[in-house]
């Protein structure tokens, strides 16, 4: 008997719970010019986040994915990237796409059950939501393979769930990706929770970077709500793909403080006292004490940007509900370059047949999925 | 006898069969602790453990390949497809295997799993959870695909479905799940399959339509009786095989036929109905037959869902067209 | 103009527009060093690079998957099934994504992707090498899905598919990849999608097939026209859309009509031109349509794949049948 | 930074390509009689396979998958298995099919085209032939899920190629099994080549038992072409398996000394000089050197062996040959427990058109696959 082979996974976390550092920090997060950024950013996407959950019970929207207490993934991933790099996200990824440039508004126009919410007017090579689970892993794969048959120095970004590592999509992509030292950078927003499927029903490995061995490339784990870390991380594996070094998997660590969307109701399934326990290592005050500590925050300041994020949170709202209805012909209008002679019976059709709806009628009340 | 909504009935059928056949077993994404997102399955891991209700990982291929051999090895499992968007990595075990095990080995081995999902519209539900793919499982050789319209069909089909000897895809339109009760007798009693069901008779036109969409059919049989039209109403219920005997029965009595459907008209089920009539009840046809469907488009986000869906409105109007041509 | 065969024919169109569009990349299964498994990409990874002529690991789901990428991101990805058996993990990238991504994004992001398969029956292939699923693609909104039944249309047909902006389904039928030669001229020239081709004018019958069968059906033609009978002959060739305007019209003229396909009856492909001839064609039928498919049973294993495949004496007899009602 | 998880792959052989003991030898490789039947195993599986190429190229069966030189995986295997076990097989698994008990007349019937070849007469139980690659590792998973569920101390033993590790059923079912600690024994036959993709282009994993880690199970390598050494690990695994240690992954590295198939010509993508100098490894050879420094075997032994092993596959042939075509109705009466009726004038019509067939018409003269 021989080894022929070894391999590790490490962890990383510069901020414990309480904000403070637990070893030396990169230059970056000394900086509070660099921070101020995330943590804003992180603000602005919880705020969101908590608006589409009113918007949603009060029939405005459908269905809409909470991405409360993994803010730290998102913008700790979004923000290490180039705007020439491609995000490929997940539907519980507005974080992520907020900071890439779609707006607050689109993303309403999304979940409010408007196909035009994934038109971004910014980033426009950004791939719209997957819903389909790990679906969004060969796409990013693809990306990065043209980059790289280009010649581009440009990532491809992937984010998905801890769920959606057991699909063989994840695996078949990372595998591919990998052979074709593609840049690719995957990151997996492990919150412990597929629905009501617990992470350790949902894999006997002990670590879910680990899966990144069976495609022989790296895999880390970070502190997922260390926004410090996940940025850094995020970085140097971006950095490592636009060099050419391949793909990377990173494995963030966080907790669904929340239901898995508006149509769950976790305490089904879920001791809402692990729930209460998590709030303790959320990464928007971690990242405040550490400012804090920082002297670089205060309470004005807080206040200054709770009032700028809600004012920008209710601007969004104003413009979905004002957006007036796609009409009928919007379901033919955009399914070919050109629509074919045989469909063209069935849009004068549809719109002879077509009901007319209010401005956000018709999207609402979502109960499910 | 209880009344039930489509979802709970769907809930006493799996308990009644797992309560009386022991080879019974479920296997999906959160149907044990959760109930099921649409909880369907709810209470039965608690009633049947954890071994017979199983919580799986996330993965569909695996979910309907690891069905395929405990169905080989004796047992039935029953496995569940979150929503039908997510059905179409189970097609390669449910084309390549499940529906050839036993035509492959002569009968050595068989495949009798049950491939339960929602399906449909309606509900405003997110991207990819209303789609109707019933036309592409009605296609392969060897499978039974089923679809209940009503909570007493979906309690007897879905027994009849349990107990069949060989792979059944069982949709169920989540339009439906909560939409009305009925009263349920739970006694175990099963619905023969491989049959229509005759929901109302009537002399002028047969109006052919299943699942969810059997509401807007015959709402608009109970609008054209107010004009003095009598629409007969037919229930595929089982659409393979499909009982076209029973529809060319109707539709020789009256001579006009109207086919609705959610899922895209081209390469939906109503072709094959509507071919087959073409074929054998030509004669009878004293009028174009008519497919009110889902347009050829991709089923649309929730705001404009209902201006795909066919309405009361767009079957009545196809009803008259075959009334006036002559 | 050279003579090819039909899977010569294949790689003249991919090399011509590789030469011409330095987007076009191909993926698949031994596609490069060997050529193909088939020998349709021979050459091409010597002359382009395994850049643009990528040998890929055992992964269809990824094959289909990352060509969604790569045509989002600008290339023309032409990914390669090496069986049609095999293209079932492909669809969920394909119904879930490359059919829709243009309509989701409202044409920010495309996805003119094409997949080539081979398909059919007929060459005593192993289990699962001779499927026919072009149904299962044509009842998917957002795709074209095409089949052509000479080398001559094979390589405009596919040069047109590979000019498509949208995603594009090629299904190759292996039983002609060698059977017969034609002259092809390779000067770039595309065929029209969306439209049949009319390969013989007929007065007393029309019919309509595509792909292999069109052998068969021919050759029906052709023992017809020994007998007095005046077949007329169309190629659907592009699947979907399907024009029923050509076999519209040709109904109008003869009166009657024969559908042969190789795909299993029900549901198949012939169910939706037999249906839209039943909703616009009637009055122009002067008997029953028929349908000449293979049976709604599992393909058989090269011993009975002949007692499976359509055949020129099953088509005559239907050809007949028509002729006899009134 | 730390440190969370930590692996290692093992190596496993015990003879060398000179069939001499590199180590300590497990007992049973001690003992003739335990090598004499894996010895003659092997041998009858090299014969079959020749025999079914030749009646490929002369027409009388279609494309075959010969295991030239994988023999020693399919038998070192099979015969760590109970009779109550379950083979999950791929096309080129013949060696552990025969040994299970499936007849080589069957085993013709099916290559020649003809499914009653699946209906084997002695493993009732076992599955036939998995053609779309890496699906029968999810069927392996969910007949060991069975055996599990009711107790039963039976294995589900799953082959499959290097190929077939890159897909996602590998990985799910690899998953799923690791969570339900399933008794399942997965055997990968790595023999460097999918048809024209070799080893290192189907994944940048340097080696294929490290994808076991991604499921949280144990794989481990082992010289394939080493029989005592696979027949040791697979008894290992399992033992480990049969008393609810969940399932393995073996990686057994081996060499295709054939083409892919009969439909295959391995010269176009791989240089001869590169399986001349495999055929040092192949695994028969080896084995016999060992038995003759045991001087447990010599010349006579052979020449017995050789002639009964012939007259056995001779006999096969002649019974195959005699068997006689199936009827077209054939297609229609194990396709459902019951016909239904709907097909019922489809069958009649399938009889009215039936061609006749002599006894092994219809099914040779494939070229392709
Ligand atoms: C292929 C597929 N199967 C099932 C679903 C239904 N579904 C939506 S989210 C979810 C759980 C996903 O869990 P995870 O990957 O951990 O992501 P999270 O929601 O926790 O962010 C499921 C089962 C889906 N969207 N896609
Ligand atoms: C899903 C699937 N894709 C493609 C094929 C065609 N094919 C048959 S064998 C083969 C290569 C398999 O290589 P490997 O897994 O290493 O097994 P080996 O043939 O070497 O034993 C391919 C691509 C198939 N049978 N199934
Ligand atoms: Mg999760
Ligand atoms: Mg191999």
């Amino acid at each position: 008997m021989a080894i022929v082979a070894r391999f590790q996974v490490e962890y990383t976390r510069f901020l414990d719970p309480q904000g403070e550092a637990t070893q030396p920090l990169p230059p970056f997060a000394l900086d509070p010019a660099a921070l101020v950024p995330l943590y804003r950013a992180m603000t602005q996407a919880r705020l969101f986040d908590s608006k589409a959950i009113a918007l949603q019970r009060t029939g405005k929207i459908g269905t809409f994915a909470s991405a409360l207490g993994q803010e730290a993934i998102g913008i700790g991933v979004a923000s290490a990237m180039r705007a020439e790099d491609v995000l490929v996200p997940s539907y519980r990824d507005h974080a992520a796409q907020l900071l890439r440039g779609v707006s607050m508004a689109e993303s309403l126009l999304y979940w409010g059950g408007d196909e035009r919410g994934s038109d971004f007017a910014v980033p426009r090579m950004d791939f719209p939501i997957a819903v389909p689970i790990a679906t969004q892993v060969c796409h990013a794969a693809g990306c990065a393979y043209a980059f790289k048959l280009r010649g581009e120095p440009r990532v491809a970004v992937c984010m998905l769930g801890d769920g959606g590592t057991s699909k063989g999509d994840f695996y078949e992509a990372l595998n591919l990706a990998a052979v074709w030292q593609a840049p690719l950078v995957v990151v997996v927003n492990n919150n412990q929770w597929a629905i009501s499927v617990p992470r350790s029903q949902q894999s006997a490995a002990p670590t879910l970077a680990q899966k990144a061995i069976a495609a022989g490339i790296e895999g880390c784990q970070v502190d997922g709500n260390d926004v410090v870390a996940v940025h850094h991380l995020a970085q140097q594996v971006l950095a490592k793909a636009r060099a050419g070094g391949g793909p990377s998997l990173i494995e963030a660590i966080s907790y669904r403080l929340g239901d898995h969307t508006t149509a769950d109701d976790a305490t089904r399934y879920r001791d809402p006292a692990e729930v209460e326990a998590q709030w303790t290592f959320e990464p928007i005050r971690r990242l405040r004490n550490y400012l804090l500590r920082l002297q670089a925050w205060g309470p004005e300041q807080e206040e200054q940007l709770i009032g700028e994020c809600s004012a920008a949170v209710n601007a969004a709202v104003e413009a979905y509900l004002a957006t007036p209805p796609p009409g009928a012909a919007d379901m033919f209008d955009h399914l070919y370059a050109t629509l074919p002679a045989a469909l063209q019976e069935q849009r004068a059709m549809a719109l002879h047949f077509a009901l007319r709806l209010a401005p956000h009628e018709g999207g609402g009340g979502g109960s499910h999925g | 006898m209880a009344e039930l909504n489509l979802v709970e009935a769907v809930n006493r059928a799996l308990a009644w069969e797992m309560e009386h056949d022991p080879a019974v077993v479920l296997l999906g994404e959160d149907i044990g602790v959760n109930g099921g997102v649409f909880r369907a399955t709810v209470g039965l891991q608690q009633r049947f453990g954890a071994g017979r209700v199983i919580d799986t990982a996330l993965a569909e291929t695996a979910i309907a390949g690891t069905a395929v051999g405990m169905a080989a090895m004796g047992l039935k499992p029953v496995a569940e497809i979150q929503f039908s968007g997510f059905i179409y990595p189970t097609l390669d075990h449910v084309i390549n295997h499940a529906s050839r095990l036993r035509h492959r080995t002569r009968g050595r081995l068989t495949c009798p799993l049950v491939l339960r999902s929602p399906c449909g519209a309606g509900i405003h539900a997110p991207e990819h959870h209303s789609e109707s793919p019933e036309a592409l499982f009605a296609h392969v050789p060897g499978l039974r695909v089923v679809m209940p319209s009503s909570p007493s069909r979906a309690y007897g089909l879905l027994l009849a479905a349990l107990r069949d000897p060989d792979p059944v895809i069982f949709l169920e339109p989540t339009r439906l799940y909560r939409l009305f009760k009925q009263e349920v007798a739970d006694d175990g009693a099963a619905l023969p399959l491989d049959v229509c069901f005759t929901l109302r008779a009537g002399s002028d036109v047969t109006l052919v339509s299943w699942g969810a969409m059997l509401q807007e059919t015959q709402a608009a049989a109970e609008a054209l009786a107010a004009e003095g039209i009598s629409a007969e109403v037919i229930d595929v219920a089982t659409l393979k095989p499909l009982d076209m005997a029973t529809i060319l029965d109707s539709v020789a009595r009256t001579g006009r036929c109207v086919i609705v459907h959610e899922a895209a008209r081209s390469g939906g089920l109503g072709a094959e109905i509507a071919a087959t009539l073409a074929e054998r009840g030509i004669y009878s046809l004293s009028a174009p037959l008519q497919r009110v469907t889902g347009y050829d488009v991709v089923i649309p986000l929730a705001r404009l869902e209902y201006q795909y869906l066919p309405s009361v409105e767009r079957i009545v109007a196809a009803v008259r067209t075959t009334l006036e041509a002559t």
